[in-house]
C-alpha cells in the first residue's frame, strides 16, 4: 500500500464523489461545490504522477496543475455570478408576481 | 439532472428520484473502481520530460522549475491561461454604461466617481477590524511582493502571489470603508495589464530571436520577471473584480428586462417565452419607467 | 531573424490577432471605435488564413510543407508547445477566418442601439475575440493539455457570449452549458493525466507514435470520448444545446452552431483516427456511428415539434451533428496505417460537410435573428404572410434549407453525394439509408416553415393577430444572411476547391 | 516508514469524509465551510506530496478566494430572500433565517 496508490484511490474518490453530487445535488450552489471537489481529484492524480520520480517531482505536472488551479477557480466565479443573476432575478419576478 | 437551477432551501421536488441516485451511484462506484485497478495494477513509466526540464534548466534563466515551465518552457499555456482570466473578468464587468451621464442616478455602487479605489467614510465601520487592517494589509502587500520575487528560484510566482494580493483586496472591502469601482479607466487598464505586457514581450521578442515567446539567453530572468509582475497585478485585480461583483451583486434595474405577463420560468423547454431579442425591441420602445 | 520571414509565423499571428483585438476592445470606450476595429481585425485575420491555405496546398508536393509544425518558444516538441496545422486544420481555420468575417460586420449592425442604457458592445466584441482567438488556438494546437486550456477558454467565452443579455431563459441556459462545458473539460483534463501517466509525453505527433491499445489508453479514450460528446452535444448528452443556441443573440448562434460545436468534433476525430488510432476498437467506432444515426432521428423529430424559429434551428444543428459521427464507422476500413494522419475519403467528405452546414446554419441563424429582430418574436405559428415584409431572409432561409436537405445545386447536396460513395465503397450501405432519411426529415422541418410563411395573410386576416413588422431592419443584415447561404451554393458548383485542402497532408 | 503511511491515510481518509460531508449536509453553509476545511487539507496532502508551490496556490485559491466567493454568493441569496418574503420578520442571526 504505497503512498502513490493511497493518493490514486483519494484522486478517483473524490472524482467519484464530485461527478455523483453533480449529477445528484438539486442546489446550484451544491453542484458548482461538486465541480470543484472533481477538479480537485484530477489535480490530485497529476500531482501523485509527479510525486514517484525518484529525485525531483516533475515540474510540467506541477506546471498544469497551477494552470488548472486557475482555470477551476475562472469557471467557479463565472458559474456563481451566473447563479447570482439568475436568483435576483428570480426573486425580482416572485416579488412582482405577489 | 439539470433541469432548471432551483434555489429553494433544500426543496426536493424536482431532485432525482432514490432509486436513479443509488444507480448512480454504483454506476460511478464501478467505474472508479475499475479505473483504480488499471492505474495500480499498470506501473508508472518514469516519462523523459523532467530530466529534460533539469537539462535545459540553466538556459531558462530561472531556478526554479516550475516557474522555468510556467514562463519560459509552457509559456503558450500561460498566456492562454490569463485569457481565460480576461474572459470572466469581461464577463463579469458590472454594467459599463459609458453613456451613464443619461442617467446618472445608476442602481448600485457610486459609477459615477471614476476612481479605482475610493474611500468611503460611511459610519457602519468598526474601529477594531481597521486597526488590524491598516496593520495587516500592508504586510500581505509585501508578503505578495516577496512571494513574487522569490518564484524565481524558491516556489512561488504570479498566480500565488497575485492570490495573495486578491485577498487583501477582499480584505479591504469587507472592512467597509474602501469601495473598488471596476469601470474606471485605471481599472480597466489593471485588468489587461498582464495581458498586454505578454503579447508585448512575445512579438518584441519574436523581432530579436525569430521565433515567438523564445526569450533570448541574457534577457530571459528580466523580461520573465517583467511578465510575472505584470501577470500578478492583473490576477488580483481579475479575482478582486469577480469577488467585487459578487459581494456588491445588484440585478439590472427591471427595467431593463421587462418582465412579460408570464415571466414564470416554465419547464417545457419548447415554448420558452422569453428570448434574447425581444427585450431588445420591446425596452426600446417601453418608456423607460425602473419599476421598483 | 531569417525565420521571421519565411510563412510558418503565420500559425502564431492567427492566435496572436484576436488576443490583440480582444485587448483593444476591452480598453476602447466608444463602441463605434471598437465596431471599426473589430472588422479591421476579422478582414486581415481573413487574409492571413487564405494566405496560409495557398502557401499549404500551394507547395503540396514537398513532404515537410504538408504538415506544418512551429515550436513555440524555441524549445521543440516534448518540453514546449508546438503549432501543428495540417489539411483538415486549414480547411478548418479558413471556415474560421470567413465565418468570423461575416458575422462580425452583422454584429457591427446587430448590437447597434445608439439609444439604449446598457451598451452590450461593451462585452460583445472582447468575448467574441476571445471566443475566435480560443476556436484558432484549439485547431492549431499539437499538445493535449494546451487543447485543454483552448477548450476552457472557448466554453467560458461562449457561456459569457449566450448570458449576454441577461433575460432569465439565456442566463439559465448559460449557467447548463457552463456546468456541462466544466464536467466535460474535467474528464477531458482526468485523460490527458491517464495518458501521461502511461506515455509521457503530450505531445500529439510523439503520442501518435507510441500509442498503443492497453487499458490505460483505452480509459483515457472513453472519458475524453463522454468529455467531448457532452460539449458537442450528441443525443444522450444534448439536452443543453437547444436552450443555449435558441436563447442566444443572433451572430453568437450563428457560431456557436457552425463552429464551437465542431471544435469538439474535430478533437475527436483527430484523437480516435489519428492519435490514439491503435486503441480505437471497431464497436467503439460502430458505437458512434449509431450515436449518430439517433442523433440525426431524434434532433430531426423534436425540430419537427419546435414552435419557435431559433429553437427548431437548434434542434436541426443537433440532427446534423448526427452526420458528422458518421465519419467514424465510415473511416474505418482504410485507416490501419499508423500515422496516417486524418485523410482519406471519408475525412474529405465530413470536411466538406463541415463547411457546408457551417455557412447554411449561420445563414439560417442569421434569417431567425432578422426575423425576431423585425416581428418581435419567432413563433414560428405567427409568421403567416412573411414573405410579403421579409422577402430576401425568407430566401436566405430556403436556400440554407435547401443545402441541409442536400438539394442540387447546394454544397449540402454534394457533401451527402460524398458520404453516400464512402458509404457503398466501406459496403456498409445502412448509413446510406440513414442519410437519405435524415434528408427527407430535414425537408419535414424546413417546408415546414417555408409553407406558413408563405401562405397569404387575407383568408384567415381576421383570426390571427395582425403581426407587422416593429422595426425596420438594416438591409447590411439580411445582405449578410444572403452572402452566407450563397456561399454554399458557390461552394456546390466547385468541390475540388475543398476535396484536395483535405487531402494535403495525408502521406506524413 | 509506515509512519508515513500512516499520516498519509489519515489524511486521504479525512479528505475523502470531508468531501462526502461536504456534499451530504443539509445546511448549505456548513456545506461552503466544509469546502474550505477541505481546500486547506489538500493543500497539506500536496505539502506531503511535496509540491510546496501547488500547497500555496491550493490554500490562497482553492480554499480562500474559492470560499470568498461561495459565501458572497451565499450571503447575497439568502439576503435577498430574506428581505424577499416580506412577511417573515428579519430574524436576528442567520441560522434561524430560512437554512437553505
Amino acid at each position: 500500500m504505497t503512498q502513490d496508490s493511497l493518493y490514486i484511490i483519494a484522486s478517483v474518490g473524490l472524482f467519484g464523489i464530485g461527478l455523483y453530487g453533480v449529477i445528484a445535488a438539486p442546489h446550484i450552489l451544491r453542484k458548482i461545490l461538486a465541480i470543484n471537489i472533481m477538479s480537485v481529484g484530477v489535480f490530485m492524480l497529476l500531482v501523485t504522477s509527479a510525486k514517484n520520480v525518484n529525485s525531483t517531482p516533475d515540474p510540467v505536472l506541477h506546471a498544469m496543475v497551477l494552470t488548472g488551479i486557475v482555470v477551476a477557480i475562472a469557471g467557479t466565479a463565472l458559474a456563481l455570478f451566473l447563479a447570482g443573476k439568475i436568483h435576483a432575478l428570480s426573486e425580482a419576478s416572485d416579488e412582482d408576481s405577489h | 439532472m439539470f433541469q432548471t437551477p432551483d434555489f429553494k432551501n433544500n426543496s426536493y421536488e424536482n431532485e432525482l428520484p432514490f432509486a436513479t441516485r443509488v444507480l448512480c451511484a454504483i454506476v460511478i462506484g464501478a467505474l472508479g473502481f475499475g479505473l483504480i485497478a488499471a492505474l495500480i495494477l499498470t506501473e508508472n513509466i518514469s516519462s523523459s520530460l523532467p530530466a529534460l526540464v533539469q537539462q535545459k534548466l540553466t538556459q531558462s534563466g530561472v531556478q526554479n522549475p516550475v516557474t522555468a515551465v510556467l514562463l519560459n518552457f509552457r509559456s503558450y499555456d500561460t498566456l492562454l491561461e490569463i485569457g481565460v482570466l480576461l474572459t470572466v473578468a469581461v464577463a463579469m464587468l458590472p454594467n459599463a454604461n459609458f453613456n451613464s451621464d443619461i442617467n446618472p442616478d445608476m442602481p448600485g455602487g457610486n459609477r459615477s466617481s471614476g476612481r479605482l479605489v475610493s474611500v468611503v467614510n460611511s459610519a457602519a465601520g468598526n474601529p477594531p477590524l481597521e486597526a488590524f487592517l491598516r496593520w495587516l494589509i500592508p504586510m500581505i502587500i509585501v508578503m505578495a511582493g516577496y512571494m513574487l520575487w522569490t518564484g524565481t528560484a524558491l516556489p512561488g510566482g504570479a498566480f500565488q502571489s497575485g492570490a495573495l494580493l486578491a485577498g487583501a483586496g477582499v480584505l479591504a472591502q469587507l472592512s467597509g470603508r474602501i469601495q473598488f469601482c471596476f469601470t474606471s479607466t485605471t481599472a480597466k487598464l489593471l485588468l489587461t495589464i498582464g495581458l498586454i505586457t505578454f503579447v508585448m514581450v512575445a512579438i518584441g521578442v519574436a523581432t530579436t530571436t525569430g521565433v515567438v515567446l523564445q526569450y533570448p539567453l541574457e534577457l530571459a530572468a528580466p523580461l520573465i520577471l517583467l511578465v510575472e509582475s505584470a501577470a500578478t497585478l492583473s490576477i488580483a485585480a481579475i479575482l478582486l473584480l469577480s469577488y467585487n461583483t459578487l459581494a456588491t451583486q445588484v440585478f439590472e434595474s427591471p427595467s431593463e428586462h421587462s418582465t412579460f405577463e408570464h415571466s414564470a420560468f416554465d419547464k417545457q423547454p419548447s415554448d420558452v417565452t422569453e428570448t434574447s431579442a425581444p427585450n431588445e425591441t420591446l425596452q426600446s420602445q417601453t418608456a423607460e419607467d425602473p419599476k421598483s | 531573424m531569417d525565420s521571421l520571414l519565411n510563412l510558418d509565423i503565420l500559425l502564431p499571428t492567427l492566435v496572436g490577432l484576436p488576443l490583440i483585438a480582444a485587448i483593444l476592445t476591452t480598453l476602447l470606450k466608444s463602441h463605434g471605435l471598437r465596431a471599426s476595429i473589430s472588422i479591421a481585425m476579422a478582414l486581415t485575420q481573413f487574409m492571413i488564413a487564405a494566405a496560409l491555405l495557398s502557401w499549404l496546398s500551394g507547395s503540396g508536393t514537398s513532404l515537410e510543407t504538408q504538415y506544418q509544425r512551429y515550436s513555440l518558444a524555441g524549445w521543440g516538441a516534448p518540453l514546449g508547445i508546438d503549432l501543428a496545422i495540417d489539411g483538415f486544420a486549414a480547411l478548418m481555420l479558413m471556415l474560421t477566418a470567413a465565418l468570423t468575417l461575416v458575422l462580425t460586420v452583422y454584429s457591427r449592425y446587430y448590437f447597434f442601439e445608439p439609444h439604449s442604457r446598457l451598451d452590450k458592445t461593451a462585452r460583445f466584441w472582447p468575448l467574441w475575440w476571445l471566443l475566435i482567438m480560443g476556436i484558432n488556438a484549439l485547431f492549431l494546437s499539437g499538445d493535449i493539455f494546451n487543447i485543454y486550456v483552448t477548450l476552457e477558454i472557448i466554453g467560458l467565452a461562449a457561456v459569457s457570449l449566450v448570458a449576454l443579455d441577461g433575460s432569465r431563459a439565456a442566463l439559465t441556459a448559460a449557467l447548463r452549458y457552463l456546468l456541462v462545458g466544466l464536467l466535460g473539460s474535467l474528464c477531458y483534463l482526468l485523460a490527458v493525466a491517464l495518458l501521461y501517466r502511461a506515455y509521457g509525453t503530450l505531445d500529439l505527433a510523439q503520442l501518435s507514435a507510441v500509442a498503443e491499445p492497453t487499458a490505460i489508453t483505452w480509459a483515457a479514450l472513453v472519458l475524453i470520448t463522454t468529455g467531448l460528446l457532452l460539449k458537442t452535444a450528441l443525443v444522450p448528452l444534448h439536452f443543453w444545446l437547444p436552450l443555449a443556441h435558441g436563447s442566444a443573440p443572433a451572430p453568437v448562434s450563428a457560431i456557436l452552431s457552425a463552429l464551437v460545436v465542431k471544435t469538439s468534433f474535430y478533437l475527436l476525430a483527430r484523437l480516435w483516427l489519428d492519435t490514439l488510432a491503435p486503441a480505437a476498437t471497431d464497436s467503439g467506432l460502430l458505437m458512434l456511428g449509431i450515436l449518430g444515426a439517433a442523433a440525426i432521428c431524434w434532433g430531426s423529430i423534436q425540430a419537427l415539434r419546435a414552435t419557435r424559429l431559433k429553437l427548431m434551428v437548434a434542434y436541426s444543428t443537433v440532427a446534423q451533428l448526427g452526420y458528422l459521427f458518421l465519419l467514424f464507422p465510415l473511416a474505418l476500413p482504410d485507416e490501419d496505417a499508423r500515422g496516417a494522419g486524418l485523410s482519406g475519403p471519408a475525412v474529405s467528405a465530413i470536411g466538406y460537410f463541415i463547411v457546408a452546414h457551417a455557412c447554411a446554419k449561420a445563414a439560417m441563424f442569421l434569417a431567425a435573428g432578422n426575423i425576431m429582430r423585425t416581428f418581435g418574436h419567432d413563433e414560428i405559428a405567427r409568421l403567416r404572410g412573411l414573405a410579403k415584409y421579409m422577402p430576401l431572409s425568407l430566401l436566405t432561409f430556403a436556400i440554407a434549407g435547401a443545402s441541409l436537405i442536400g438539394l442540387p445545386p447546394s454544397a449540402g447536396f454534394l457533401s451527402k453525394w460524398l458520404l453516400l460513395n464512402v458509404a457503398i465503397d466501406a459496403a456498409q450501405w445502412w448509413w446510406a439509408i440513414i442519410i437519405l432519411m435524415g434528408g427527407l426529415m430535414a425537408a419535414m422541418y424546413v417546408f415546414r416553415v417555408l409553407n406558413i410563411a408563405f401562405t397569404s395573410v387575407d383568408e384567415e386576416a381576421q383570426t390571427e393577430p395582425k403581426n407587422l413588422p416593429i422595426n425596420k431592419l438594416p438591409t447590411i443584415m439580411s445582405l449578410c444572411a444572403f452572402l452566407l447561404a450563397m456561399l454554399t451554393v458557390v461552394l456546390g458548383f466547385n468541390a475540388e476547391l475543398i476535396l484536395d485542402l483535405v487531402t494535403v497532408g495525408d502521406d506524413v | 516508514m509506515n509512519f508515513n503511511i500512516l499520516i498519509d491515510s489519515c489524511l486521504v481518509i479525512g479528505i475523502l469524509t470531508l468531501a462526502c460531508l461536504c456534499l451530504a449536509t443539509r445546511n448549505l453553509f456548513t456545506a461552503i465551510v466544509l469546502f474550505v476545511s477541505l481546500g486547506l487539507l489538500i493543500a497539506i496532502a500536496w505539502v506531503r506530496l511535496d509540491a510546496p508551490d501547488l500547497a500555496i496556490a491550493e490554500a490562497a485559491i482553492g480554499a480562500g478566494l474559492t470560499g470568498a466567493l461561495l459565501l458572497a454568493t451565499w450571503r447575497q441569496m439568502r439576503v435577498e430572500r430574506a428581505h424577499g418574503d416580506a412577511d417573515s420578520p428579519k430574524k436576528s442571526g442567520g441560522e434561524n433565517v430560512s437554512n437553505p
